[in-house]
């Protein structure tokens, strides 16, 4: 198929695809409306958990379920990264030369270091509270580490990184969600039920069986985070073609 | 309607559009101009937001790009000096 | 009083990162519109943080907002210097022989 | 205004597809799969809005004050989390096919085809 | 405010004296993904410790604890359904009335759906036992993930099949369609699967966001997630343009992962690439479970009288099928790499599969399931056997391995069985499922249905014989090349393994063969048959569906059980495609220069073949097109 | 005021949206991505989605663009395609 054919095709269907979902949406509810079924019914049942966040209690509560699967396609894509990215046979590593970097720039990431983790943290405690939780959390704790690159060099993340740990942790922690799910089915209760004490409305502990999975997803998400984004840099920096 | 709202929406036309202009156009480097007046000028309208909808707990939205922004903009330097390491 | 003030220090801020804005749109040369980006993130951002501070009053609510503030001040310069130091090695290569490759 | 957010979800999605379909670049086809994504959120995110009400988080919150829907949000999260390791994938099956086929050029790519 | 009172959904079946040990019927729905889910994370903490024999044993063992799992379930289900509310949250008060109002996500199987999940389970088995001694896979700290993976697969899979919630279906079809990316690509010192996994990659995901914002339009008309709750808020009101878009973007996902045609490009490079033991899974179920999706999607939530008319659907997804099944037959034709030839041959029969479930009938339904059924356990097998003359020879090119594996018997037996089966032969399970949807067929459009079974079955199974004469019987001349068409060889490609001097391991005969007899089994034991029957009646019992989501009392189906015994007209058009199939496979390899089809190979087949660049950027076009194709004929017939 | 500031970010979001797709080099697209990422954490923080905007500032302005960068530089940097750099520059 020639270009210009594949652009005539292309217009003619964004067009007839344009045009009905524009009709289409002219039969929503306008923008703003306040009528949210789902929403309302979500609110009462979060508030009725003691959970003041109620997106958090959405996510590792009501709808744990798909977290559960989300968290799996995380693990199951490090995984896949992981395993596309291996050395292959004809590849060797090279030891990367140190780098050379501006000294404020070096200064900067050793002082903001600790700060991106204290707030990564702060994130993944508080997400039953406010906003944030386990994910955003996560991905600052895994973005915030990379901070030891960008200050220093790669040698320098690479000592302040425990892979084979993370490694471990990741996976741990996609099973310690399978395994919470399994204790409310020898609770007695559904798969994932909430059958910790709920605990005092907005505090740290409270929700019950959500800060629990809150500090799994944590844990999966930094750790996995930081593996994936590991395997790209050892193929920019490190590996080469032998 | 009130101040807080109003000047960030100040911000929105007067600094962050033109910093998009910027980051549409031109080499890598040029763009990073317009990519960091972004960063610097997305977490004030953060902090401006959650005055205005006197949502205190929106200010982590600026805490953390405060913290992230500059270690991207720092990433994209470094990669495009086209330098090793 | 301490609204009005705070309502001061806002206007302030905000005209200087509308102006600093206006400065990357409008100059064409890329060093200069590096002066614009260390105006917004060394004197805009901080008056504006400083009017939120003043709006909210002694607490930590004022802290956390300095903090803010502070990181923008010091993030906004490391990262106008590591751009700046990047414009240079791509538009005047010449200029820093020393550090070429 | 009131369809005004559907159409930019919409005018994203087909900004994507157009960036897919004439991609000479396959991280970029990626990139252009990530701006497709975003129209999702676009989407997800205007459908829950409700005008005059604030974000479901009621550790600072009178309880009963209209908020907006926080169903949505929470797909939206899934969803995020979803398009970004998926993004990885992508991006890592690129670096395998530069080293084994020496482009990122879909057109030179010519091994599968009739 | 308290805590509100446990709403913990209880089976609606009763229970058997041995539930004291046994979990219950509603827990098991859950186990089914949380097993294999864990048994990956298992997998990969322990495999880097495990030398390989033990690692082999622990697969087996989740592998086993699944399928115990899901035939438990099987066994209890009965003529009824399972229904398991995660978290608990099921109706408030666990009352039907108020079977809209919860908030949690839905498990429901009938039997059908369990079946998709054995199916998955089943030949997730037959792959492991496969591979075996099959790769030399990586050791040390990658130790595991490729076991890991198709067990992350069998779960994606399994949840996909079981979930009663639009979204949660989305995150179970990216889960399988993130590990599918991988596991196409898992051989990377080869180009072509990186190209055909990223292409693979890049249209599904796509045609997933595009299912996403379907369900967001559909939740914003009716603030539902849960399938059956979205069903009956969209009866409330007539159907309008926006249910038909919801409705067409939601089943973007499902139609390209069931690579209906324009949406298959990506199928043909994704399968010809990926490790033979993926291309088992990949064309055995998880391309299946794209149709299943679209058909329960649509019995479920749109069957009603505000979602799309039955003779709108019927139609389109007639043309649809109709499309889907001549393109991949006469691809399929073309093909001289031999995993390509299969891929294509999936093709063919999705659009088949399209067809029975078109007719929304609970026979051509009953006939589409027995024949995804039997379709598994053939097309496993043949793949089985492709990884088998790559494992010996390291090609799966039709001409280049001509004569060479004249040595092997027995799997060149199997072959050929394969071939015949594939083409509908009685008793093989693709022959009595392609009897009974063909009878369905028939009562719509009486001739032209059974005759697109005919064909397409007998041109896909002739095909395979072709190739089985060629490079099992040495058969006939070597043909030529054909310079300056676009053709894909099967030379050249990477052995899976390393080391092709050794003796051939046994698994890589023994599962195709266990696999062909299951495909006999299916067909031939009438029990099979039955219970799949009346799977297909409760299927089609939409009201029931509803009644049992919501935890109510199920009326007893209206429909009765159809059909699902072999007839003498199905099993004499069984005989005449596969009689057609040996007939085309001879003249093909015997006369292979005389066609008098050369022109007409110019003028329609060339240009279908050259519409298959393996570019991505066409694939994304044709996504569009399809995708408009579908809103201008749902909107022409609303 | 609140339906002025959605409109703002509605349109910095399809603004980069439109400009990201147009731009054919990846480097120069992670920018114009990260950029994105801002905008619509921007909209997601007007539609009230603090949630979702905090992991997109995580996501679209952090990860995505570094995953990008690095697949750029691996790219660049192979020996096969030599003296291949960023066009114009």
């Amino acid at each position: 198929m020639s270009r210009r054919v594949r652009l005539l095709l292309l217009a003619g269907a964004g067009l007839v695809i344009a045009v009905v979902f524009a009709a289409g949406c002219a039969e929503l509810p306008p923008f703003g409306s306040p009528d949210h079924p789902y929403g309302e019914r979500a609110v009462a049942a979060a508030l009725a958990r003691h959970t003041a966040n109620v997106v958090s209690s959405v996510n590792f509560d009501q709808r744990a379920f798909d977290t559960l699967g989300e968290e799996s396609i995380l693990f199951a894509s490090v995984l896949g990264t992981v395993i596309v990215l291996r050395p292959a046979r004809d590849e060797d590593r090279q030891e990367p030369e140190p780098a050379r970097v501006l000294p404020s720039t070096r200064l900067f990431g050793a002082l903001l270091l600790p700060v991106t983790l204290l707030t990564g943290g702060y994130l993944v405690a508080h997400g039953q509270l406010s906003p944030g939780g386990g994910f955003q959390g996560g991905v600052v704790l895994a973005t915030g580490l990379h901070l030891a690159y960008v200050a220093a060099d790669y040698l320098a993340l690479r000592q302040v990184r425990p892979l084979a740990v993370l490694d471990v942790a990741d996976a741990l922690a996609a099973g310690a969600f399978s395994v919470l799910g399994l204790v409310g089915l020898v609770a007695g209760a559904a798969f994932l039920s909430n059958t910790l004490p709920l605990g005092t409305f907005n505090t740290l502990s409270s929700g019950g069986l959500v800060p629990v999975i809150n500090a799994v997803v944590g844990v999966e998400v930094a750790s996995g985070v930081i593996v994936l984004l590991a395997q790209f840099l050892d193929q920019a920096v490190e590996v080469v073609d032998r | 309607m009130n101040a807080w709202l109003l000047a960030a929406a100040a911000l929105l036309v007067g600094t962050i559009g033109p910093a998009i202009a910027v980051a549409l156009h031109g080499p890598s480097h040029r763009r990073l101009v317009g990519a960091d007046l972004a960063g610097t000028g997305m977490p004030v309208v953060f902090l401006l937001l959650a005055q205005g909808y006197s949502r205190t707990s929106y200010q982590d939205l600026a805490l953390i790009l405060a913290v992230l922004a500059p270690a991207g903009t720092l990433v994209f330097t470094r990669f495009l000096a086209g330098e090793r390491g | 009083m301490r609204h009005q003030i705070a309502l001061a220090l806002l206007t302030a801020g905000t005209a200087a990162l509308v102006l600093a804005g206006l400065a990357v749109l409008r100059l064409p040369p890329p060093f200069l519109r590096l002066h614009a980006l260390s105006l917004a993130s060394t004197l805009g951002a901080p008056l504006v943080v400083l009017a939120l501070a003043v709006q909210t009053g002694p607490g930590r609510g004022a802290v956390k907002l300095l903090v803010i503030g502070s990181l923008l001040a010091v993030g906004g310069t490391v990262t106008t210097m590591a751009v700046g130091r990047t414009t240079v090695r791509r538009e005047r290569p010449g200029l820093l022989r020393g550090n070429q490759r | 205004m009131s369809v005004f957010p559907y159409l930019v979800a919409g005018w994203v999605l087909l900004a994507g597809i157009y960036g897919l379909a004439t991609s000479r670049d396959l991280i970029q086809s990626v990139g252009c799969l990530a701006v497709a994504q975003s129209s999702t959120y676009v989407l997800l995110l205007a459908v829950g809005y409700r005008r005059g009400a604030t974000a479901p988080v009621f550790a600072d919150l009178p309880v009963g004050a209209p908020v907006v829907d926080p169903v949505v949000q929470a797909l939206a999260l899934t969803d995020v989390v979803v398009g970004a390791t998926v993004t990885a994938l992508l991006l890592a099956l690129v670096i395998q096919l530069r080293k084994r086929h020496g482009t990122v050029d879909p057109e030179r790519l010519t091994g599968l085809r009739g | 405010m308290g805590p509100p009172p446990p709403t913990v959904a209880l089976p609606g079946t009763a229970q058997l004296p041995l539930a004291v040990a046994l979990p219950g019927t509603a827990q098991l729905l859950p186990l089914a993904v949380a097993v294999p889910l864990l048994g990956a994370v298992l997998l990969v903490v322990a495999g880097r410790w495990l030398p390989r024999p033990a690692r082999d044993a622990l697969t087996m063992v989740c592998a086993a604890a699944e399928l115990a799992c899901l035939a438990l379930l099987w066994a209890r289900t009965d003529d009824g359904r399972a229904v398991s509310w995660m978290g608990g949250w099921g109706p408030p008060g666990g009352s039907p009335a108020h079977g809209s109002q919860s908030v949690g996500i839905v498990l429901v199987a009938d039997r059908l759906g369990i079946g998709m999940a054995l199916l998955v389970t089943v030949l997730t088995v037959a792959v492991l036992a496969y591979s075996w001694r099959y790769f030399d896979e990586p050791v040390g700290e990658h130790g595991g993930v490729f076991p890991a993976l198709l067990l992350l697969f069998a779960a994606g899979m399994c949840g996909f099949a079981l979930t009663g919630d639009l979204f949660d279906a989305f995150v179970f079809f990216e889960l399988m369609g993130a590990v599918a990316y991988a596991l196409t690509g898992y051989r990377i010192e080869d180009p072509r699967p990186l190209h055909g996994a990223l292409a693979f990659g890049i249209v599904n995901s796509l045609a997933a966001y595009g299912s996403l914002l379907g369900i967001g339009l559909l939740y914003a008309r009716t603030g539902q997630l849960g399938l059956a709750q979205l069903g009956q808020a969209l009866d409330t009101r007539p159907p309008d343009l926006l249910v038909v878009c919801g409705f067409v973007l939601v089943l973007a996902g499902p139609l390209v992962k069931a690579a209906a045609a324009p949406f298959h490009f990506w199928l043909p490079d994704a399968h010809a690439v990926a490790p033979s033991p993926v291309c088992m899974l990949l064309s055995g179920v998880m391309v299946e479970l794209g149709v299943y999706g679209t058909a329960r999607i649509y019995w479920v939530a749109f069957a009603g009288p505000g979602g799309v008319p039955a003779h709108a659907f019927r139609d389109t997804v007639l043309v649809l099928g109709a499309v889907t099944a001549l393109t991949g037959a006469v691809m399929c034709w073309q093909q001289r790499h031999l995993k390509r030839m299969l891929a294509f041959s999936t093709i063919g029969h999705i659009g088949l599969f399209l067809v029975g479930v078109a007719l929304l009938t609970p026979e051509g339904l009953v006939g589409t399931a027995v024949y995804v059924a039997g379709h598994a356990g053939v097309k496993a097998a043949l793949f089985g056997l492709c990884g088998l003359l790559l494992d010996q020879y390291g090609s799966v090119d039709e001409h280049g391995l001509h004569g060479r594996a004249r040595e092997l018997a027995l799997p060149g037996a199997l072959f050929a069985v394969g071939g015949l089966a594939l083409a509908g032969l009685p008793p093989f399970g693709t022959g009595l499922g392609k009897s009974l949807a063909e009878e369905a067929g028939g009562r719509y459009l009486p001739g032209l249905l059974p005759a697109l079974f005919v064909v397409v079955s007998a041109v896909t199974g002739g095909a395979v014989l072709r190739a089985w004469l060629r490079v099992f019987r040495g058969a006939g001349p070597t043909p030529g090349d054909r310079p300056g068409e676009p053709e894909t060889s099967g030379e050249g490609e990477e052995p899976e393994v390393h080391s092709p001097s050794r003796r051939l391991p046994a698994p890589l005969t023994a599962v195709p063969a266990a696999l062909l007899l299951g495909a006999l089994v299916i067909g031939a034991a009438p029990s099979v048959g039955r219970q799949l029957a009346q799977a297909a009646r409760l299927f089609t019992d939409r009201v029931g569906y509803l009644a049992a989501a919501y935890q109510g009392p199920v009326p007893p189906a209206p429909q009765p059980v159809p059909a699902s015994d072999w007839t003498v007209s199905g099993a004499l058009l069984g005989l005449l495609s596969a009689a057609l199939a040996v007939a085309l496979a001879l003249l093909a390899v015997h006369f292979v220069h005389r066609g008098p089809g050369a022109a007409l190979n110019r003028r329609l087949v060339l240009p279908l073949r050259r519409l298959h660049s393996g570019l991505v950027g066409d694939y994304v076009t044709w996504l569009a097109v399809g995708l408009a194709a579908l809103l201008v004929a749902f909107v022409a017939q609303r | 005021m609140t339906d002025t500031l959605i409109v703002l970010a509605l349109l910095a979001v399809a603004a980069c949206a439109t400009g990201a797709v147009l731009t054919p080099d990846p480097a120069r697209q992670a920018v114009v991505l990260s950029v994105l990422g801002l905008s619509l954490a921007l909209l997601f923080t007007v539609l009230q989605a603090p949630d979702v905007a905090l992991s997109q500032l995580g996501v679209g302005t952090a990860v995505t663009p570094l995953l990008i960068l690095l697949t750029v530089r691996k790219v660049r940097r192979s020996p096969r395609r030599g003296g291949d750099q960023e066009p114009g520059a």
